[in-house]
């Protein structure tokens, strides 16, 4: 493997990362704040990519479906709070799990009485398709770039909004007590609602934004949700910092390993069984990541509490 | 409003009579359905213990599941292809005696649970959630590309197991074996909760720091209780194989893991017959609403929720009133 | 008198705050100690570090010249140091009688048992109603721990510590939330088990405190300033100062 | 606990007197969730020639089996037990067909195959009552290689998913590709990101690539190739370039050749009539699926026409005969009683606004699976 493709597959993991960090943005801010599991995060992912290729598709304009994935999807997480999510927040994990692996149902085959049974289009911008040639040659496709770089701006943000903003102050606030900002008084209802409309609107632009390079289907969200929970619990449940380390690791990991295991195998195996041993094993990758960093860090590496 | 111990009863004497119903009226699909609410009602009976008593949320349930099912294939597979499972060290033969089987499945998940226990016990929480839910994700992509028994595609096991005296083709005695398993199980769980590890659990649960003041650990407690419960959801695993016929990587996924736990609130956390209930219902749901509507997961998501947010205790709390008071 | 409980020099510091500044007490066999002093004074932190829930940065615990201060606190019940809580720390959903039992359990070392129904075990159910009787609870033992009142549950957590037959107690605030009437009756109580052993008891209720202590320590601002008989802590102008005066 | 299920019958004469009809058919396949629309197809297809038959003495049982196995297994018990249907079909996975598909023929029932061709029910496994009326799932894959030594390729890279059916397509394709490979990759089950592969297959220096990703894999994938501007020629089974999915996958797929035993512009007088009275029926055009499923349902006929079904011999013998008019023209069961028949390559262009294929060739002409000298029956 050259130096060249090996720099290329370390952007893949990144963006891949980066894409897995405003999934995992939202899960950990609404954890970190309400103490909520919340499964359905998923299906808000789904909701923007669908929201996002309805409105494109209608009329033609990338800018517009973006618009409408956030809007669908922080309006569908603002209503889902206010109809359900609020009556759980004093309940235990085991009711949270429950209800929202309800809401995953719901919202799964609503989506599908809505839009059909195939997946729907939605395409790159027209002025971010094609592959820039970076320094040193390597081909890469503009659309993964901007990714990249859309992804470090809302780390960046969140990052600004909890650290100078009001709202930062009373999210810090919530995390560490909720009666001491209900004295501070602010309307914590609202102020829970916003965050979890806030959490889904950040799902609603990933599944947008991914959306296009990948399928817009019924249960396209599972996947990926599962994949932000490893990032989550691997840095630490709550910390927006946590989420972002955690992505990078989870998306280098899984991309690195997908590549190299094969190639490690193939040292001692027959070339057959070395790749589908090495793919096996990388299946599990992250799995074990997660596991082995529990086990030495039983809150994850930014995390301070379960 | 009856008690829990008469409604109970009352639930024992419809899993004894509709199946006899049915073969009476000649309906042996009925018996198949209540045949796989029994092993479901067993894979989260066992579940329970974990959960239900010892309050550990195990998202990772599939993995025992598996385990069992997996167990139950390959001894099968190696039995009807007349090939061994292992030469060396020693000649390991397959089976297709139910016995060794079950014995074989309960084995390898508690080892399993052994394992998967003393890691995650390590956390708590949400962690302990997600950590559960990390290990079943590893069995279930290992299954999926393990090539030697079918990967995806599973293993088709052609005809059931044997069972001395039996014969387990027969709807209504492979009904009966799982039945007769199940309240076994069912009665040593009683036996259990009142014993004085059950004592212990569940005083763990509640309050672990009062547990330690005692003298007692409660982790290991909790150890404990996951690896009984790792090995009878993995016995359900090994029937649930055989009433298919079939096993495959869909045993392990984590759906299959967030369905026992829904089998356990739908009927009522920690009680004793919480399982059996919320199982029953929900192979009765999937097949009432399954033929009403294309979408009817809606309906049951809908179900689901109105459980959780209107019914808490479950329909068996729905039904009684709890003894002792409150 | 025999030393029972010894603390030697045990200090904690939370970043710049030391909670416990070379703290060291004893407690003799048959006395009731108590430990006094105003909020924030360390005495949580100080109860954590002789029960085992938190490690000290520096010094020791010694019960019967055993050094304990490595045992977590598990281990430290086993050789006879039992604490009661200040919230309680009771299994809520259980009966009274389960709540003994579970004392009675832990302090046979047998909870690996999962068929024999522990009421039916005449041992472990004698030793619960006898600490149930002790502490006038017997008659409400089949009621859930949730539906009894404050100073009932104050009295269970007496009755669980019982069941261990302990070498020493650790009591947390016993009185804390009592009324009047409560508050003598566990001070009765109390007052005839210092004979079984020594009891070291925290405490905020000073009318308690008067009439059952032998000895009495003050802490304030992590450190004792002064131990004595109630005569002498009563007269210690320093005291009288940093405590008694803000009382008053 | 009778259980009310979604039955279909052909006329309203059936429905009036249910008793009439002569031959019920269990149909189990996906129609919620993820791959419904696999599924969708294959029951509309199969509906519509039992609707054209105008026979009321066919009566079709419908259930959805959610893509999972032991949900398949469950409702062929149903079937059997409750319905005492006398044939089966339906199921679209290979994994279910596996789970299927051998108990319900030891029990004496016909299955025939709409869409699943595991190998292992060609070869050892296979059966007098299993009939495939779709593809031994490695036909396409061989022909996909067959073409690519057409079209020149010398150095091929090959991708597919970890699983039994991923593994089967890359031995498929092998087994016709006469070239060199330049890189052999298997991907996760479900994945969705492939910039690692894609730029693998830049750095590989090969002529050519083959993926089978079935399902939104293949959309990711195409879209994701497309976008990274690497121009390498694809060559992949129709599952991807599918009528139901191209139009997700739109311009991204504009050329890609594909191998399929049907098309839409397939000249023959029962496909000409299958394409236009689907369309008029559904609204939409057939796919790969529909026409599948409308020839199962057509080959059912036929038998139901020359046999009595209770006469297991003779439907058999009525079921080998293929005496039907199949919308991919010539059809006829080789020994193991899977289809001999001709594999065409197809591209994908544009018509108006709609994504759909043309025929460009023939990948194989008559061809039969490589299983079938393993299968004694």
């Amino acid at each position: 493997m050259t130096p060249l493709l090996l720099a290329e597959q370390i952007l893949n993991g990144l963006q891949f990362g980066v894409m897995l960090f405003l999934m995992a943005a939202g899960l950990t801010l609404i954890f970190g704040v309400m103490g909520l599991i919340n499964l359905a995060h998923g299906s808000l992912y789904m909701v923007g990519a669908f929201a996002a290729a309805a409105a494109a598709g209608a009329t033609g304009s990338f800018a517009l479906g973006l618009a409408a994935a956030l809007a669908a999807a922080a309006m569908a997480g603002a209503l889902v709070e206010i109809l359900v999510i609020r009556r759980l927040y004093a309940r235990d994990h085991l009711d949270q799990v429950l209800a929202t692996f309800a809401l995953i149902l719901i919202f799964s085959e609503g989506t599908r009485w809505l839009f059909g049974s195939f997946p729907l289009f939605l395409d790159v911008p027209g002025a971010l398709s094609g592959p820039v040639t970076l320094p040193g040659g390597i081909q890469y496709p503009l659309y993964r770039l901007a990714l990249i770089g859309i992804g470090l701006l809302v780390a960046a943000g969140l990052g600004l909004l909890i650290a100078r903003t009001r709202i930062g102050i009373q999210i810090r606030a919530g995390e560490n007590d909720r009666e001491m900002i209900a004295a501070l008084g602010v309307d914590i209802s609202r102020l829970y609602t916003l965050i979890f409309a806030l959490g889904a609107a950040l799902a609603g632009l990933a599944g947008a934004l991914v959306g296009a390079i990948q399928s817009v289907q019924v249960g396209m969200g599972e996947p990926v949700l599962i994949l932000a929970f490893v990032v989550i619990v691997i840095g630490g449940i709550g910390s927006i910092k946590g989420a972002f380390i955690g992505a990078l690791l989870v998306g280098l990991t899984d991309t690195l390993g997908g590549i190299f295991l094969p190639e490690l195998f193939k040292l001692f195996m027959e070339p057959a069984t070395a790749t589908s041993a090495g793919a096996s094993l990388a299946s599990m990758l992250i799995y074990i990541l997660m596991g082995a960093v529990l086990i030495f860090r039983p809150t994850g590496l930014f995390g301070s509490r379960a | 409003m009856i008690t829990e111990r008469h409604l109970n009863l009352l639930i024992l004497a419809g899993l004894i009579l509709v199946p006899l119903w049915a073969w009476a009226a000649d309906e042996p699909f009925t018996i198949t359905l209540a045949t796989r609410a029994v092993i479901f009602a067993l894979a989260a009976a066992g579940l329970n213990i974990a959960l239900g008593i010892g309050g550990l949320v195990s998202l990772g349930h599939a993995a025992f599941f598996g385990i069992g099912g997996y167990a139950m294939g390959i001894l099968a597979h190696h039995a009807q292809s007349y090939t061994a499972l292992s030469t060396w060290p020693f000649l390991i033969e397959g089976t297709k005696s139910m016995p060794v089987i079950w014995l074989v499945a309960i084995v390898t998940s508690a080892l399993a649970a052994l394992v998967i226990g003393l890691l995650s016990l390590r956390t708590a929480g949400v962690y302990f959630i997600m950590i559960t839910l990390a290990f079943g994700q590893m069995f279930y992509f290992f299954t999926i590309s393990w090539a030697a028994y079918g990967g995806e595609d599973g293993l088709s096991i052609y005809i059931r197991n044997d069972f001395p005296g039996l014969n387990t083709l027969d709807p209504i005695q492979f009904y009966g074996l799982c039945l007769a398993i199940l309240c076994a199980v069912l009665f040593a769980t009683a036996r259990l909760m009142r014993a004085p590890f059950g004592l212990a659990l569940n005083a763990a649960r509640q309050t672990p720091a009062r547990v330690e003041t005692v003298g007692l650990d409660p982790t290991r407690l909790k150890l404990a209780a996951f690896v009984i419960s790792g090995a009878i959801t993995g016995l359900a695993g090994a029937l649930f194989a055989d009433l298919n016929r079939f096993v495959s990587p869909t045993m392990f996924s984590w759906q299959m893991s967030g369905e026992l736990i829904v089998f356990i609130i739908i009927g009522g956390t920690g009680r004793l017959f919480g399982p059996v209930v919320g199982a029953a219902t929900f192979v009765m749901l999937e097949h009432w609403l399954g033929g009403l509507s294309e979408y009817w997961l809606i309906y049951l998501g809908g179900m689901l929720l109105a459980i959780v947010l209107f019914g808490r205790g479950g329909l068996i709390g729905l039904l009684t009133r709890r003894e002792g008071g409150a | 008198m025999t030393v029972v409980l010894e603390a030697r020099g045990i200090t904690k510091r939370f970043g710049a705050v030391v909670a416990s500044d070379a703290i060291s007490l004893d407690l003799r066999a048959g006395e009731i100690h108590a430990v006094i002093g105003p909020n924030g004074a360390g005495k949580s932190t100080l109860i954590a570090q002789i029960s085992g829930s938190l490690a000290p940065d520096a010094g020791s615990v010694q019960l019967l010249g055993e050094d304990i201060t490595a045992l977590p606190p598990r281990l430290r019940a086993k050789k006879g140091l039992a604490r009661t809580f200040q919230i309680s720390a009771l299994a809520m959903e259980d009966t009274v009688l389960q709540n003994v039992l579970l004392g009675a359990v832990g302090a046979a070392g047998s909870p690996w048992r999962f068929w024999r129904s522990v009421g039916a075990d005449r041992d472990l159910r004698g030793k619960a109603e006898a600490a149930l009787e002790r502490v006038g609870l017997l008659s409400e033992a089949h009621r859930v721990v949730a539906t009894l009142s404050h100073g009932q549950r104050r009295q269970l957590e007496v009755a669980v510590a019982l069941t261990l037959a302990p070498k020493a107690f650790l009591m947390d605030e016993p009185m804390a939330g009592l009324g009047t009437e409560g508050s003598q009756r566990l001070t009765a109580m109390l007052d005839g088990l210092r004979r079984e052993a020594p009891i070291l008891l925290v405490e905020h209720d000073m009318d308690a405190v008067f009439a059952l202590a032998d000895r009495i320590s003050v802490l304030v601002y992590g450190r004792i300033i002064a131990t004595g008989s109630v005569e002498e802590i009563r007269a210690n102008a320093e005291v009288r100062a940093a405590y008694l005066g803000e009382e008053a | 606990m009778k259980m009310k299920s979604l039955m279909l019958t052909a006329a309203v004469a059936a429905l009036a007197t249910p008793a009439l009809a002569e031959v019920k058919v269990g149909m189990i396949t996906t129609l919620s969730g993820g791959g419904a629309g696999l599924g969708i197809d294959v029951r509309d297809g199969f509906m519509l020639a039992i609707k054209q038959s105008g026979r009321d003495d066919i009566e079709v049982v419908i259930e959805d089996d959610q893509r999972k196995p032991d949900v398949a297994v469950q409702l062929a018990d149903k079937m059997i037990q409750s319905e005492k249907v006398d044939v089966l079909t339906g199921i679209i996975w290979s994994n279910l067909a596996m789970a299927v598909v051998p108990s319900v023929t030891a029990q004496g029932k016909f299955y025939l195959s709409p869409n699943a061709g595991p190998s292992a029910l060609a070869g050892k496994g296979c059966h007098e009552n299993y009939f495939n009326v779709a593809w031994q799932n490695d036909n396409l894959h061989e022909a996909a290689g067959s073409y690519a030594n057409t079209a020149g390729y010398k150095n091929s890279f090959i991708l597919a998913p970890n699983y039994p059916a991923g593994k089967d397509a890359l031995t498929g394709y092998k087994r016709f590709f006469e070239g060199n490979l330049a890189g052999e990759v298997y991907t996760q089950l479900g994945q969705t990101d492939y910039a690692a592969e894609i730029a693998q297959i830049r750095a590989s220096g090969a002529d050519s690539v083959f993926f089978f990703l079935p399902g939104g894999m293949g959309i990711s994938f195409l879209k994701q190739y497309a976008d990274s501007g690497v121009d390498i020629p694809v060559v992949g089974p129709a599952f991807s370039f599918d009528q139901g999915i191209l139009q997700a996958v739109g311009d991204a797929a504009l050329g890609v050749v594909n191998t399929s035993q049907w098309s839409k512009d397939l000249d023959n007088e029962a496909n000409t009539a299958f394409v236009a009275s689907f369309e008029a029926e559904y609204g939409r055009l057939p796919s790969l699926y529909a026409s599948q499923g409308f020839d199962t349902a057509n080959l059912l006929i036929s038998a139901v026409e020359a046999a009595d079904v209770s006469d297991a011999d003779a439907f058999r013998a009525a079921l080998e005969a293929a005496d039907f008019a199949s919308t991919r023209g010539a059809f006829k069961f080789g020994p193991n009683h899977h289809p001999i028949q001709t594999i065409y390559a197809r591209e994908v262009i544009k018509e108006g606004d709609v994504y759909t294929n043309k025929i460009i060739g023939v990948a194989l002409e008559d061809h039969a699976d490589a299983y079938a000298a393993d299968c004694k029956m």
